[in-house]
């Protein structure tokens, strides 16, 4: 496996290279920019196969390589901060229909005032929308993780988009050694996409998207939930098999340092875990046992990797390289809910795409809800979905 | 130990290029590295930095260079504009490209090389510009001998193969035989 | 079959996707085959795919969907389809 | 032109979809569907069309849709291609089938960019002169003075000439046509599946709910707005720009049917004042001299 | 003052009048607009004295309003779903400016597929972007809702712009009575938009949002969290004056249910909190102690009401009308945080806008953290912002 | 034409900014403030003017500026607008201010509105023909044959000719102008700032690190474009379409400098074959056979 | 007590107009009211739905009507389309346009009224149909009793001032007058 | 005064905005103030605002900031314009 040393944007590159993407559609912001010179020099170059759209905006870059999607095409496409924001409704779309597809992000504060630099509003503003979302620590996991969002993307079991976040500069500038496998290897375990779960082409007689009963739509979203839930497995998986090809695993969602004997513990993603490791070691070296969890997976949110973990500890310190204004740190709140609160708590999702909720349907809830807190002593639901 | 390096440049004359392929050294030497610029616009004459780190063991911290072991000037011009000292550890060096003595006060080991005269020797320029940005990697190889020549050599030939190659590894090595220390 | 993972935003083509339309109507064009020269303008223009076109290029309407805008009759060259009020509502 | 007898008789549309009685999107869609047969997949953004399909999991509409946002049509269509022709299926039409808002207001970048990328899609914007799917409001391509539920007391500005910019990005076809004209419209498609590259057609579509007339009408209506010549048909291809036949005899204004006659048939026109007719009857005169001029230059 | 039975949007649109808008631009989409609408035909028919801009798309719908804002007018926009959605990036860009604008959200689902019925995705995501974001429960509330955000977005302690929420249909579309305020009552509370905080006009010498360096960003970035933290007193104070002009008041940030005597409360926002008031009654009347807490503000968020509020509950039941995919109801994340978990809890907003977070810094804020949960044997902060 | 003596000598540029050295950019801008005067304030969407503004809280531009975000600068000018007019100040004028990326591309859509809705606004597109700020990558204003970072053997599709789709808009005014004839741009700017509704101008600026020229030169290459013909001056204006007095000459095709004088001082242009370069020659051609047939249109 | 409505009706004929209409005229009795269409594209001539509550209290409930106390129905082709009964309450009202017994089967009160002969007699059309909305409200005032004719009468002038709400309410009048209780 | 919680983005023009960017010149415009005609195309034509008119429409170059790009000297009719190499760097 030869290393090379590459800065995080040339990384995701070779990535998508390996990954024998078929249509391209980006559009440039600083600093994802180099990923779409590159990538546009290999195609003109003949280095790969791949059909480039030089689109005029972020909004037609997805929905060009979404559309590429749905023609049965592996697709890919890059952005970075405001682009992110300019393509959300495309974001949003592009999850909901289910196809795979895979959009490197490279990390950036969003104006005003103008700022290039790195900053997680971007990536974590998506956080809703159904894309699985990663965050890479270094350059070799950017390349690990945009191939193995192609597998999970494109897994039976999940049939979502993916994301990779790199964060800005720190990696997408950042030359450092990659250990790029060969070709082949890639090609052993990553086959030409299937034309699944569906492909729009003449004769399908397939229609995406037309109206349906509230209730349908409802179930369409429980349904985009459980492929969440699949991929979780389906990430850990992955990591295991890419472990038997390459020598490399992360632990899946999340990625513990020394936390096994720890008291204290730094949550957080991206780049800066690395950071935290080294400054962890420099307390343990003074008798404080501190140790990281590394959210490798915004989405689906490893709640029960972390319950498991963390729900000992004595303290637990979560960074935030974004704030959603008017509370505080995403990853803080929903690190929090993993780690549960003080009352019996239940989270109902309904209503969702219209579907009429009465008021007998809150009293026979509630009702259901108080019965079993007096049973169990203690309850704990995460999204119950009323009715599917 | 990871030995930290900052470099002084102005834009066009490629002071990332000079970390980048540091690291490329490095890592022909089985060892880790890791180079990147600071994170501005970067403007043709404009002074800008650049980083690198090396190491034997592969390097997971992300933080600009605080504290440098090495500063590497490419511009002597600098100096009246940038405090380039900023931070250099006791006992760093200081890798200038000039004809003379900076005249710098402090704990620091100072080599001077007189890089844009290599590189006008050598032909080497880029829209006017003098390339010196290869031939001063040749300067830090003598003051630091972190890494080899050899491999600084054949790290800028794999980068620009042919003719512009060996020019720039000739800068180079003529930069490690005519480097010294003032300090 | 459909997994509870995978329940997708996927239709296909069927009549009736709004019910059956027919009973949208208010008039209802009744063709005079004996005045028609099966000029086919009216299978032409007819916005819903409800005038059938036989093989002979004869025409007839498909009641059950036929929403009685009334487009074939104002197109036929030589008046042969009457727009006539379904019994109720209309007037 | 195509005769009438020779359409194939296959439907591409469903009876029992979801449009409005007199619909003339419906109208053209069957249309394409009879030009292009098998081969097209359409993409449709956000209008009457997406609601036209009906309800899940059925579809009124008989070919392949991906339906997609409103702003994206000229987007996805260009990935979509990108894939089909990577995979090999060459014969495969993708046609981006937008109204006019989802054309010269939201989608008109996209469509723009594809157009400069000389995209080989079919763009279609079926014309209905508002936003009909969300009850009849301004869009850029209504006409001067005609009344929605933006333009209270009458639109101040003249239609956007969308097919004109076209014209301007130079790509390699353009045409207009209408719902009450459908051979040629055919005749323009079949055209258009067989040229590489941009392809545009402006497709104008009279909607009875919008614009205030008796469904009945919506071909009539159709038909008179080419017989008064407010509604030009044309093609522009690979450099050359020709009015079409059924348009040509009103290069000779007293071909022409009174601009009233159509007007009047409209609720959407009604509180007209002379002196707004007067202004569109002056647009007429001004477009007819324009683009016989534009014959002119692209000859 | 005069009660009129009025639909959702179209009390919306009387608001706007009320509030002397001058500068409005929208674009139409199910089910906002009927807003537009309306409000054409005020301004066509002199109703109102402002300028109606007919933009081509939502993104520039924003943007026009946040020109005209930028520009010292009071400027007002309405939007829903997909629009809300393709405008995203302008949403973010106007909060940060902290200019005062105001504008409608009538929620509905997100596609694919199509579906134009209620749901809070649409504004729900826009959470972490800087808006004041309230959520009405009956038109009374929209009308109440849309003239205090005026005021609230315009209060020296805030400039940022605010959102306000109305269920699709469920309000937009039905119709019922609502109380109109006469304008001179609206006049003399609410007086004409001041040029503040700064108008962009010959000879104001400001540039809005040229580079800074990235200390300064994120210093702008906790001072938005600052304005946030403002408005929660600020929301509180403008319920107590509104109360005193109008007799209606709701309880500012949250309205609490018949909560003080209940063991186990709802918690939810938007039109189907009756719903729940109403089964909370019925459920009474069996004997169950219910209470329902109805979220107004979604930001800032009520933390410490909910917490001051539902600590002690028995079971706490959070109604998602809305899922963050992957993870599960974004209330619920919320809410829970606001009731703390187990361990010491420390949440930190650092490194957003490039801010250099090195090794050091971790290790000194870890063992902060660390000294302060051994000294204080539990520790729990929301947002630590590092160095501001 | 103005004299250069007769200009304003107050600086609305300031020293120190952020550009490169031989910005054509900063050019521009100097020119806005010596025809507009206190009177202008700017909307700029991302681009090398966002930067060249330099570092908070300085501005090396010094007119009032919203910075917005890429795809806005029409609507966010159009707002400003109407606020600046209800309010009162009817001399402002409102400027937006963008890129040839932010007009032809990610911009045009809200371009396209509010010409259409006829926005009392001047919008100049600053055209140094690629995204300059984030590093050379091709615009649908690039031109033929030219590298950029995303089109390194030479871009496939000739330069979208945005003003042209302007006049398809038919607004009161759409001019051509270059940084190598201030003072033809300075005229043209105050005539546009009396003429009411919406005016375009398209302003060809040539940047030395884009297209890899000396720096000196910025001036020398704007010129050429003009004098070889490639770069067309005029002006449509009410209706009437006018070759500028500039380059009236260079409709004799004897007159036109040749085009490889300019190619060549281009290092983007460096790999172009012969064939590529007869591209280009056809295609200037072609533009002064149109442009000229156009003056006959709008006569 | 809330009483809950179900108006049936074709596109274009005005269901939701009445359940506003007789919300409004709640309203002028100092009653609380909603009205409210079932959220769908409503096209020319498909079977569509609205709904009203009226009450002497404030009403928070935002569901469906499930259980109408109250159906009214437009237009009696719907009986072949659409189970005009389902929900209906025991005791439950329902008003029809018809000029003859529907001859429904249940535990409800059935009233009748030709509203389409009243509306053509009052030269009542809207784009060639009969305005049957308004008429209907006067049969549903005499079916219910909830509201007064005088409060219908008003609150329909009050939205069409001038002669159309003259004939419009003279149709309701008449309505009132003829409709008949079947069973 | 900049309170808490308004940090605002707002920037004043001001000269230096990217610092002192005479550092960046590599060669220097000078002025043969002899041959000058006073034609002040170096004024109009300099993208910094660097070539400073005087009251008789004299110029001379602002070297603070003056980026050294030379299109003064370029665009000068009477060649009066020098660039002349800065000691350091230049070639
Ligand atoms: C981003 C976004 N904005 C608004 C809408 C709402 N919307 C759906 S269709 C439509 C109007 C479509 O008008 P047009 O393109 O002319 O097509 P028509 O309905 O007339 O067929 C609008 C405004 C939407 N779906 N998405
Ligand atoms: C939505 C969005 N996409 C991309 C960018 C990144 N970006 C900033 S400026 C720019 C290029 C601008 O090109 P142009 O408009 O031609 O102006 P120039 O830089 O050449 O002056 C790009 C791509 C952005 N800021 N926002
Ligand atoms: S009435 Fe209309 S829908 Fe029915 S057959 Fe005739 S044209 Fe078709
Ligand atoms: S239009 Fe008339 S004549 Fe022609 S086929 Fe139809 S019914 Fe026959
Ligand atoms: S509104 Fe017009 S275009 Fe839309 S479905 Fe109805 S008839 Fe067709
Ligand atoms: S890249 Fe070109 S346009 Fe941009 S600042 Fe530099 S010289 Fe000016
Ligand atoms: S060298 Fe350039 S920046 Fe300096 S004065 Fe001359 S034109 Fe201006
Ligand atoms: S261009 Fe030359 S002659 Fe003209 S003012 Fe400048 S220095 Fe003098
Ligand atoms: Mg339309
Ligand atoms: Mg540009």
């Amino acid at each position: 496996m030869p290393r090379k040393i590459l800065t995080g944007n040339h990384t995701v590159a070779e990535a998508v290279k390996l990954a024998r993407v078929q249509v391209i559609a980006a559009y440039p912001i600083t600093p994802q920019t180099t990923i779409v010179e590159k990538l546009a020099e290999m195609v003109e170059h003949g280095e790969i196969e791949a059909k480039m759209i030089r689109v005029e905006s972020e909004h037609s870059a997805l929905a060009a390589v979404y559309g590429a999607a749905a023609g049965g095409a592996r697709a890919f496409t890059a952005t970075s901060s405001h682009g992110l924001l300019y393509m959300h409704e495309v974001v949003w779309w592009a999850a909901a229909s289910r196809l795979p597809l895979v959009m490197a992000v490279v990390t950036r504060a969003i104006g005003p005032p103008w700022n290039i630099h790195v900053s997680h509003e971007d990536i974590m503003d998506q956080r809703d929308t159904g894309w699985i979302i990663s965050m890479a620590e270094d350059n070799q996991e950017v390349l690990d993780l945009v191939l193995q969002a192609f597998r999970i993307s494109e897994d039976e079991r999940v049939y979502l988009p993916a994301m990779v976040g790199l964060d800005g500069f720190l990696l997408s500038h950042t030359a450092m050694p990659v250990d790029v496998p060969e070709q082949e290897v890639v090609d052993s375990w990553l086959p030409p996409r299937l034309p699944r779960p569906y492909v729009i082409e003449p004769g399908s007689g397939v229609i995406m998207g037309n109206i349906p009963p509230d209730e349908a739509f409802y179930r369409m979203r429980h349904s985009m939930q459980r492929a969440m839930y699949n991929a979780k497995r389906v990430i850990e998986e992955v990591d295991e098999e890419y472990y038997k090809m390459t020598g490399r695993r992360y632990g899946g969602l999340v990625e513990f340092y020394r936390c096994d004997d720890a008291k204290y513990v730094v949550v957080l993603m991206g780049t800066w875990a690395g950071n935290a490791k080294e400054a962890a070691d420099r307390l343990r070296e003074r008798g404080i046992p501190v140790g990281v969890a590394r959210i490798r997976y915004v989405r689906p949110f490893p709640r029960e990797r972390l319950r498991e973990k963390l729900l000992g500890m004595k303290g637990v310190m979560v960074f935030d390289r974004s704030v959603s204004m008017g509370r505080g740190g995403p990853l803080h709140a929903e690190v929090v809910e993993a780690l549960e609160a003080k009352p019996s708590i239940m989270g109902v999702v309904a209503g969702v795409g219209g579907v009429d909720v009465g008021v007998r349907d809150f009293e026979k809830l509630v009702e259901d809800f108080v019965k079993k807190v007096e049973e169990e002593g203690r309850v704990y639901v995460n999204d119950y979905w009323y009715g599917v | 130990m990871i030995e930290e390096y900052r470099f002084h440049g102005r834009g066009g004359q490629g002071a990332v290029t000079a970390a980048r392929l540091l690291v490329g050294a490095a890592h022909r030497e089985g060892r880790y590295g890791q180079a990147f610029p600071h994170f501005g616009a970067e403007r043709r004459g404009a002074p800008v930095v650049a980083f690198a780190r090396i190491s034997d063991r592969p390097i997971r911290v992300h933080e600009q260079v605080r504290e440098p072991d090495v500063v590497v000037v490419l511009d002597p011009t600098l100096f009246k504009l940038v405090n380039v000292l900023e931070g250099l550890r006791e006992g760093g060096v200081l890798v200038v490209n000039s004809k003379e003595d900076p005249g710098i006060q402090g704990p620091y080991k100072v080599f001077i090389v007189d890089a844009t005269g290599i590189a006008l020797s050598l032909g080497l320029r880029v829209a006017g510009w003098p390339v010196v940005n290869t031939s001063i990697l040749g300067a830090v190889v003598k003051a630091t001998g972190s890494v080899s020549l050899d491999s600084v050599v054949d790290e800028i030939k794999s980068n620009w193969p042919g003719r512009m190659g060996e020019a720039n590894a000739q800068a180079a090595k003529l930069a490690y035989e005519k480097a010294v220390r003032v300090r | 079959m459909e997994e509870d993972h995978l329940v997708l935003p996927l239709s296909r083509p069927a009549p009736g996707a709004m019910g059956k339309t027919g009973t949208w109507r208010n008039y209802k064009p009744v063709i005079d085959q004996g005045k028609c020269i099966k000029c086919l303008l009216c299978w032409l223009y007819c916005p819903e795919a409800t005038i059938i076109r036989h093989e002979d290029n004869s025409v007839s309407v498909d009641y059950e969907y036929c929403k009685g805008c009334g487009i074939c009759a104002n197109e036929c060259p030589v008046k042969a389809i009457e727009m006539v009020p379904e019994v109720q509502g209309g007037a | 032109m195509v005769r009438i007898q020779d359409l194939p008789r296959k439907n591409f549309l469903m009876p029992g979809n979801a449009a409005c009685p007199g619909c003339p999107e419906t109208m053209g869609l069957r249309y394409v569907g009879m030009a292009l047969g098998e081969n097209a997949v359409l993409v449709i953004p956000a209008s009457c069309s997406s609601v036209i399909q009906g309800i899940y999991p059925r579809s009124g509409i008989g070919m392949p849709i991906l339906n997609i946002v409103f702003a994206a049509a000229a987007a996805a269509a260009s990935g979509l291609k990108a894939a089909l022709e990577i995979r090999g299926l060459k014969d495969a039409q993708v046609v981006a089938w937008a109204g006019d808002g989802g054309t010269g207001d939201i989608g008109f970048q996209a469509l723009s960019g594809a157009a400069e990328r000389n995209e080989d899609i079919i763009y279609i914007c079926v014309d209905n002169e508002a936003y009909m799917n969300t009850g009849i409001q301004r869009s850029s391509l209504t006409p001067y003075g005609a009344w929605t539920t933006t333009t209270w007391t009458g639109k101040k500005e003249h239609k956007k000439d969308v097919p004109l910019t076209l014209i301007a990005h130079r790509v390699p076809y353009v045409a207009t046509a209408s719902v009450g004209f459908p051979t040629d419209f055919i005749d323009k498609l079949r055209k258009a599946s067989k040229i590489r590259g941009f392809k545009y057609i402006h497709l104008h579509a009279p909607c009875p709910v919008g614009w205030r007339f008796d469904p009945a009408k919506t071909a009539e209506v159709a038909k008179l707005a080419v017989q008064t010549g407010l509604w030009i048909l044309y093609e522009y291809e690979n450099g050359k720009f020709r009015i079409s036949p059924l348009s040509r005899p009103y290069r000779d204004k007293s071909k022409r049917k009174p601009l009233v006659e159509y007007i009047r048939l409209q609720g959407r026109f009604r509180h007209l004042k002379k002196s707004d007719i007067a202004v569109l009857e002056k647009y007429v005169d001004e477009m007819w001299e324009f683009y016989t001029k534009l014959e002119e230059i692209y000859k």
